[in-house]
């Protein structure tokens, strides 16, 4: 039974009010080992599936009938992938929250909620149903939205909570909106039916529009960004690389609905063009208003904006290319692989960047560069985990950053050399702009009134700590990493009919 | 000509969601902006419920019925999921405004919001 | 001014695509069913109720149910989480 | 606080009510209704409380961890029903044809027999539960919330 991980999740959410922190860290602690189990299982025997409720898991389609009913989980390359990402960073995030969320009150619902938008992060990527894709972004938004506001204390906490919610909700109706166009063509909810059925009409293009447009939204790519930096700042402790994660959940679904669904009766270069127009202008853009920023965690959800540009980039010049088989084995594989690898990087390295900066605003009470100095000498740890997370960032040779940019850089310069220069810009510009940061924050002359600082506590540290390991596990061996993980991700997008066959049965 | 009086139902969604659509956009008041959500959200409920029909179905309910000739139960089913998904969202935005409005006493979304959405 | 114009841009494409899909979509009334019409004929055997819609609910797409359930159940947490009590507001 | 007519009608009605809402959610499975529709019956007499006395007296015996725990509960015996049928797959539909709530229906019109449906009663209380205890946290903590910032203004 490979998939009881999502099954688990679920179950441990509700027992969380009753049960505290020890218990929300074993829960999150064993869905990562089942995550680990079930991706371990997709990689060595291809696609799982799992049919809820039949008498067999494996029996997908009724007998004596066409088409599958009941909900079907698949699980390929990319679920399994993302839904290890997913899992690690609740697992850092929560860890952390544990002894920076000591001074609030309702933690119990706050684990809850934790809880919560993990097993939905993960259920986004298990599920084959488009209906329960749309089921599991609510629990996300819900749950994100809430964390997004739990320091009601601050009002812009809460407008942030509020910006979070409304633009989801838009979101997601719009998805079911489109779920509906496809059930009334098609009378199906499975995505790998549908894709089988798939007569690409002008509803199904309408559909797509719509569906690209909410899910983009959601993860805060550029023409509607600017919800994002209201959101993550005020969000409270461990939280804001959870809602991180979750939004880079939203763009795997993003994936998955382009090549798993429509694949290769789109049509191909228009919907890649607009991709990867949307990538480089949230990298342009995202880093110039961080550029700008004193906020220290506005600055860096300004840089999670342009990284996100990087991963659209990528999977845009794989989907552009998507058609001619030639220019996929070339670079369009690379290209995919790269942006797929630059989101889990991006979910660490990012993660931890944000856990320093809200590691900061705990220990300094402000968020304001300016006012900051000279904290290298008080918080050596955070200040050696932001150097970790910031020369990554960047692109810097040895770290993971700068493989999956690599590999971005290269594929996407077959396709367009403009391409791979603004990238470079963009990237050059990062490493400016956290310079500036650590100067800010870490060197300087000391400020008196933050003398008496000290470290941060002990679970704060492991928190960073498991996220720094995992950026640093990956720069030791990129390759390693790439050949057993990122591939078969980019592969299972590439692969449509595989994903179709899983379901329809030899199709 | 003969799609605009079939598929009126259809048309009467797509009119529906378009006023919830202005409201939510046009508005400035939050709750206003949450009412405009909602209808747009009935109109989406709408259109999953008259997928599902077929002329001169019955309730899909064994008991007392006469026939099987049925309307179908999915989209039904999906309705129901998704006005239960939907009291959540406005249950929590609801929230969010009582919380704005404590802070701030506006309900105005030019004043208590920086970026209009 | 920019606000007016974005906004009627945004409905106008809106509208556009919402009304071509009214328009295009299959009739109102003859909806396919290979699949409703498998659950329609196959309910009573294989899940023992009566009532279709609560089948398929609970039975056929029991996992979304679940799935509504914990949505509600978020909501709830979430709602009673922002407005409780904080502590400088008890202390008062 | 309404007034003396609110109160009293309240009174007679609210059993009611609570009645009617217990019958759609036992029924669900047999005639239209279910857990969700008959959970928010049930919750929209525990509203009508709420309006007619207020939230001062209704947040006295409606208490909000106690309806939390409900609402979870609820939840629980939603999936553990799930779970029971885990060894053929996760929501495998495992009373039918058992003794309890085991009795299958011919295809096609049948006559009302509440003991249908498999685990699909056990579900639909669960979700009653679910749904009752969240509604009425929902209502209970909004309104005492609106309450406060008005008083507060």
């Amino acid at each position: 039974m490979p998939l009881l991980a999502a099954f688990l999740t679920p179950l441990v959410g509700r027992i969380g009010p009753r049960v505290r922190n020890t218990f929300v860290i074993v829960a999150l602690a064993i869905v990562q080992m089942l995550v680990i189990i079930v991706a371990r299982d997709v990689y060595a025997n291809g696609i799982q599936i799992y049919t809820l409720g039949a008498t067999a898991p494996s029996l997908a389609i009724p007998e004596t009938h066409m088409v599958p009913v009941r909900i079907i989980l698949e699980v390929d390359g990319l679920g399994a992938f993302m839904g290890l990402m997913g899992a690690t960073v609740a697992l850092a995030g929560a860890i952390y929250s544990i002894s920076c969320m000591k001074l609030e009150t309702g933690q119990d619902r706050f684990y809850t909620l934790l809880l919560l938008l993990a097993a939905s992060m993960v259920g986004i990527q298990y599920t084959g149903d488009l209906f329960n894709l749309f089921v599991f972004l609510e629990i996300l938004s819900i749950s994100g939205a809430a964390l997004a506001g739990f320091r009601t204390r601050f009002v812009d906490a809460v407008e942030g909570g509020f910006k979070y919610v409304i633009v989801s909700t838009v979101a997601a109706l719009l998805v079911l909106i489109s779920i509906g166009m496809f059930y009334g063509q098609y009378n199906l909810l499975n995505m790998a039916a549908i894709a089988d059925a798939m007569q690409y009409t002008v509803i199904d293009k309408i559909a797509l529009a719509l569906l690209v447009v909410a899910l983009l939204t959601k993860s805060g790519a550029v023409p509607s960004h600017w919800w994002v930096p209201d959101t993550y700042t005020p969000a409270a402790g461990g939280t804001s690389p959870i809602i991180y994660g979750a939004s880079l959940t939203c763009l795997a679904a993003l994936f998955r609905v382009v090549f798993s669904i429509y694949g290769l009766k789109l049509s191909l270069s228009l919907i890649g063009w607009v991709v990867i127009i949307a990538g480089l202008l949230s990298m342009f853009v995202g880093v110039t208003m961080a550029l700008r920023q004193t906020d220290v965690k506005r600055l860096m959800t300004y840089h999670a904006i342009s990284q996100e540009g990087y991963m659209l980039l990528g999977v845009g010049v794989g989907l552009a290319v998507l058609g001619d088989p030639q220019a996929v084995a070339a670079y369009g594989r690379e290209a995919i692989a790269g942006g797929i690898f630059h989101v889990i990087n991006n979910a660490f390295f990012k993660g931890l960047l944000l856990l320093t900066g809200e590691a900061l605003f705990l220990q300094l009470g402000t968020r304001d560069l300016n006012k900051m100095g000279g904290m290298g000498r008080n918080m050596k740890w955070t200040c050696a985990f932001f150097i970790i997370g910031a020369l990554a960032i960047s692109g810097v040779p040895p770290f993971n950053g700068f493989a999956s940019k690599l590999m971005i850089y290269e594929s996407s310069f077959q396709l367009n050399p403009m391409l791979t220069i603004i990238a470079l810009v963009v990237s050059i510009m990062t490493l400016a702009s956290f310079t500036k940061v650590f100067q800010a924050a870490f060197t300087g002359p000391e400020q008196p009134e933050y003398a008496e600082v000290g470290g941060v506590p002990l679970s704060m540290k492991i928190g960073m700590g498991i996220l720094a390991a995992a950026t640093v596990l990956f720069s030791l061996f990129p390759q390693f990493v790439v050949d057993t993980i990122v591939y078969p991700a980019a592969d299972a997008l590439l692969n449509q009919t595989g994903y179709i066959g899983a379901v329809m049965g030899g199709a | 000509m003969s799609a605009i009086v079939t598929n009126a139902p259809f048309i009467g969604v797509a009119a529906l969601a378009c006023v919830g659509l202005y409201i939510m956009l046009a508005q400035r008041n939050l709750i206003k902006i949450v009412m405009g959500i909602t209808i747009f959200e009935s109109a989406v409920n709408l259109f999953l419920v008259s997928l599902g029909y077929r002329n001169e179905g019955i309730a899909p309910i064994f008991t007392n019925a006469t026939g099987t000739h049925m309307v179908l139960p999915v989209p039904q089913a999906l309705t129901l999921t998704s006005i239960v998904i939907g009291v959540a969202t406005t249950a929590l935005m609801l929230t969010f405004i009582v919380l704005i409005y404590r802070h701030t006493g506006e309900t105005d979304a030019r004043k208590s919001r920086r970026v209009k959405g | 001014m920019v606000r007016k114009v974005v906004i009627g841009l945004t409905m106008v494409i809106v509208g556009v695509m919402l009304f071509t899909v009214a328009l295009m979509m299959r009739p109102f009334g003859e909806p396919v069913s290979i699949m409703d019409d498998y659950i329609i004929e196959n309910t009573q055997q294989v899940t023992g109720a009566n009532n279709a819609v609560s089948a398929v609910v609970f039975d056929w797409r029991g996992y979304d149910t679940l799935g509504e359930a914990t949505v509600l159940f978020t909501a709830v947490t979430a709602v009673v989480m922002l407005l409780r009590k904080r502590k400088d507001e008890a202390s008062e | 606080m309404m007034s003396k007519i609110v109160r009293t009608i309240t009174r007679l009605v609210t059993p009611a009510i609570m009645v009617f809402g217990l019958y759609v959610i036992m029924h669900g499975h047999v005639t239209s209704g279910g857990g969700f529709q008959g959970g928010a019956v049930f919750a929209s007499a525990a509203a009508l409380l709420l309006v007619a006395f207020g939230s001062g007296r209704v947040k006295d015996y409606m208490r909000i961890p106690d309806l939390t725990a409900i609402s979870a509960s609820g939840a629980l015996v939603f999936i553990g029903a799930g779970f029971a049928g885990i060894a053929t797959t996760f929501f495998y539909n495992l009373f039918v044809g058992s003794a309890i709530f085991g009795h299958v229906p011919e295809f096609g019109p049948a006559h009302e027999d509440i003991w249908t449906g498999g685990v699909i009663p056990i579900m639909n209380t669960g979700v009653a539960l679910n749904v009752v205890a969240g509604l009425t946290a929902v209502m209970v903590v909004m309104a005492i919330a609106s309450n406060k910032t008005r008083d507060g203004e």
